[in-house]
């Protein structure tokens, strides 16, 4: 369980948000909203102790996460603005040093089957430089289908995504919240997974 | 001794008051900076109020 | 799903920048080149009086390889911050410090051992002697990977900034002064007869400090710069 | 009675408090440099060996010790802001930096034209030259850090680890610099006695209290500009007296 007690953070003199407090259960997925600068990136970015809140506290079960640490760290999965994908290696090198980084290693049918079910099939072995925008950003949210994460922070995943891998991930998502898991995540597009209440959190 | 033997510093005038008029230009620069600082800081402040101060009635005018 | 030892990981981050590195050759050459071209532009500024430039020779390849390893200490983490590595290796499970290591190391193989590989060659051009070589080449072996711990401090802490390139080796330049002392000292001594011991066992002691904390401090810096 | 500290580590305690103590530093400071300066130039006798020109050594010795001096309490309070997260040590930090530069400047400048009377050269690889145009070098690069990042957080941490990793390796640099000179054999003139006249004891010790007041004074006026930037915008920034006057 994630728990975020009287949360405030600023960026430069600016305070972005303060006294926020909200809690995710097991199964529960939570949509972050707000206009351009109030802070959505911000507070994802502090869920993933990026940033040190200026006052506040996160904790997971219980635990605050700075103390933690690594442990929190092996529960997380954060895929942000940048895909984190190198242009020079192909997307199974790309998808096996993400799963190598994140401490673990995955073989290369697993990684394949991944990207299959990404729609990236037959393009494992092309260098990441020649894919288009959307299919760059299927082979970094590839990297949900290898993690075993409880929880996942997404910052805008549907950027330059098509109607059909807007779609997947949807399925993606309630696959993982039917296993327990949790989400937070950011948008600017309509995400509905079929058969859960989307929580949301107003950021002003 | 008198003054200008004071002043000639037994032929090493250069090198000591070089030494302490260099010092006291840097000691001299150093706190004109600081006071330029401070008039600097305190006016941008004052900008910055003023104009909060504007934004603010502009919104009571709207209301 | 099989976890990932620090040993393993490691090993990953250095293969993983090595093979970056060969589908990118042209970084690793540029400081190489530079490196070849500074050391022999020395004699031409100097005159050519082969008694001279023996006794410069070890001198001028030290600042050539100080000044080489700050042209490639901006792309350390650069690459990796910019398209979003870094914040997953922040995230990793694991110690940022064993991978800050990883990445420190990768470094060194890509911009510290080309020079210390090329130096004898230099040192020729200089009319060095063999055992005056042999020694240029121990110290660097020491000295270099001290280049890239310091230089991992400096470029973590100038990562995103505005002419962090020139910022970076003001920074850096001033810290890496014994590893110039030493380590040139070191072909100095042997080559008026004296023995290098007491510089190479100096070198070799910084090197360790370096090693205890540099990676450390560098995983800090990193966490600073990503907020 | 317990005095708490805490109550004057808040940057807007802290301002008022600098605000009043500044004058005393500085007039402090400007009486002692003129005791000083009395007794350097007419109590002090003429040196055997160095005639006149030992005299620089009233400005250049106190001037060189403070610029190390400040580097130390500049790195014990950047490591202060890291560890306890007190802002006001950060903003000492960085208020300290450029004084410590100025002093490691003078220190060098009068070295020279101390040098070029007694070593016959404006500048010798002397172990302390050296080491005074390296910590000049660190100075900058903290300096240069701080400047070049905009996000005031950011700075004071960065700048902090700087001024640490920085303060361990200088002893390092020292001694590195010292043993490479004695190997090179540096040209070295001792001072003629063994042991100085009272006088100048005195001298020294005026323009060394004179200076470090000095630079108290500064640093305490330039901490209030920085606190005044960063806290922009807050009320009591704005109900400041000097704040009244329109711009």
């Amino acid at each position: 369980m994630l728990e975020v007690g009287n949360l405030a953070c600023s960026r430069g003199d600016h305070r972005l948000f303060s006294g926020l407090s909200f809690s995710l259960h097991a199964g529960q997925i939570m949509q972050v909203q707000g206009a351009n600068g109030s802070g959505k990136t911000s507070l994802l970015r502090t869920l993933c102790g990026f940033i040190t809140p200026d006052e506040g506290g996160i904790s997971w079960n219980g635990k605050p996460v700075g103390e933690l640490g690594e442990d929190y760290y092996a529960e997380l999965l954060y895929i942000g603005h940048l895909n984190a994908i190198k242009d020079e290696l192909n997307a199974l090198e790309n998808l096996q040093m993400s799963a190598g980084l994140a401490g673990y290693t995955v073989t290369e049918q697993q990684a394949v089957a991944a990207l299959k079910r990404m729609g990236l099939q037959r393009r494992e072995h092309l260098p990441v430089r020649v894919l288009s925008q959307g299919q760059r950003r299927r082979v970094a949210l590839a990297r949900l289908l290898i993690s075993d994460a409880h929880l996942w922070i997404l910052d805008e995943p549907l950027t330059a995504l098509d109607v059909g891998a807007v779609g997947l991930m949807q399925e993606l998502i309630g696959e993982h919240l039917s296993k327990d898991g949790m989400v937070i995540f950011t948008t600017h597009q309509p995400l509905q997974v079929a058969g859960v209440q989307t929580r949301e959190l107003v950021l002003s | 001794m008198s003054w200008a033997d004071f002043f000639a510093m037994n032929g090493y005038a250069f090198y000591v008051w070089g030494s302490y008029g260099a010092a006291l230009l840097v000691f001299a620069i150093e706190i004109v900076m600081v006071r330029h600082r401070r008039k600097v800081t305190l006016r941008e402040l004052r900008l910055m109020r003023d104009e909060m101060g504007e934004m603010e009635q502009g919104k009571r005018y709207d209301a | 799903m099989n976890k990932l030892s620090l040993f393993g990981l490691l090993s990953l981050v250095i293969r993983r920048d090595l093979l970056l590195a060969m589908r990118r050759r042209a970084d690793v050459l540029t400081t190489l080149v530079f490196f070849v071209m500074v050391v022999s532009l020395f004699p031409l500024g100097v005159g050519p009086e082969p008694e001279m430039l023996r006794k410069m020779a070890s001198g001028v390849v030290w600042v050539a390889a100080l000044l080489a390893s700050m042209l490639s200490l901006p792309r350390m983490f650069s690459a990796d911050y910019l398209d979003g590595t870094l914040e997953q290796m922040l995230l990793a499970p694991q110690s940022l410090t064993a991978l800050v290591l990883g990445k420190i190391v990768a470094h060194w193989m890509l911009s510290g051992l080309p020079l210390v590989l090329i130096a004898p060659v230099l040192g020729l051009q200089f009319d060095m002697s063999a055992q005056a070589l042999g020694m240029l080449v121990l110290a660097l072996l020491l000295g270099t990977p001290i280049l890239s711990m310091i230089g991992a401090v400096g470029a973590a802490l100038t990562l995103g900034l505005r002419g962090g390139g020139v910022l970076v080796s003001l920074l850096v330049l001033p810290l890496c002064i014994p590893v110039l002392i030493f380590g040139a000292g070191a072909v100095e001594a042997v080559t008026s007869g004296m023995s290098a011991v007491s510089n190479l066992s100096l070198l070799a002691a910084f090197m360790l400090f370096a090693l205890v904390f540099t990676p450390f401090v560098a995983a800090q810096a990193l966490r600073i710069s990503m907020e | 009675m317990a005095i708490n500290w805490f109550k004057y580590s808040a940057p807007t305690t802290f301002y008022g408090l600098a605000g009043k103590l500044i004058p005393y530093f500085a007039w402090a400071a400007a009486i002692l440099f003129v005791i000083g300066l009395y007794i350097g130039f007419f109590v002090a006798p003429t040196d055997a060996v160095q005639s006149e020109a030992y005299r620089i050594m009233f400005i250049h010795v106190p001037a060189s010790i403070l610029s190390m001096f400040i580097y130390l309490v500049m790195a014990g309070y950047a490591a202060l802001g890291l560890i306890f997260k007190t802002r006001l040590s950060a903003m000492m930090a960085q208020a300290l930096a450029p004084t410590g530069a100025l002093f490691a400047f003078i220190s060098l400048w009068t070295g020279a034209l101390w040098g070029k009377p007694m070593w016959g050269a404006w500048w010798v690889w002397d172990a302390r030259l050296t080491s005074e145009l390296i910590l000049l070098f660190l100075y900058l690069g903290f300096i240069a850090l701080q400047a070049s990042i905009e996000d005031s957080r950011r700075a004071d941490k960065a700048g902090a680890l700087l001024a640490i990793v920085g303060s361990v390796n200088v002893p390092i640099i020292y001694f590195s610099v010292k043993w490479w000179n004695t190997l090179h054999q540096g040209s070295t003139i001792k001072f003629s006695g063994t042991s100085m006249h009272i006088a100048m004891q005195q001298a020294m010790l005026a323009m060394l209290i004179a200076c470090w007041l000095y630079a108290i004074a500064v640093t305490l006026a330039r901490v209030r500009s920085i606190i005044l930037e960063r806290e922009a915008n807050t009320t009591w920034v704005n109900e400041l007296p000097e704040m009244k006057v329109q711009s």
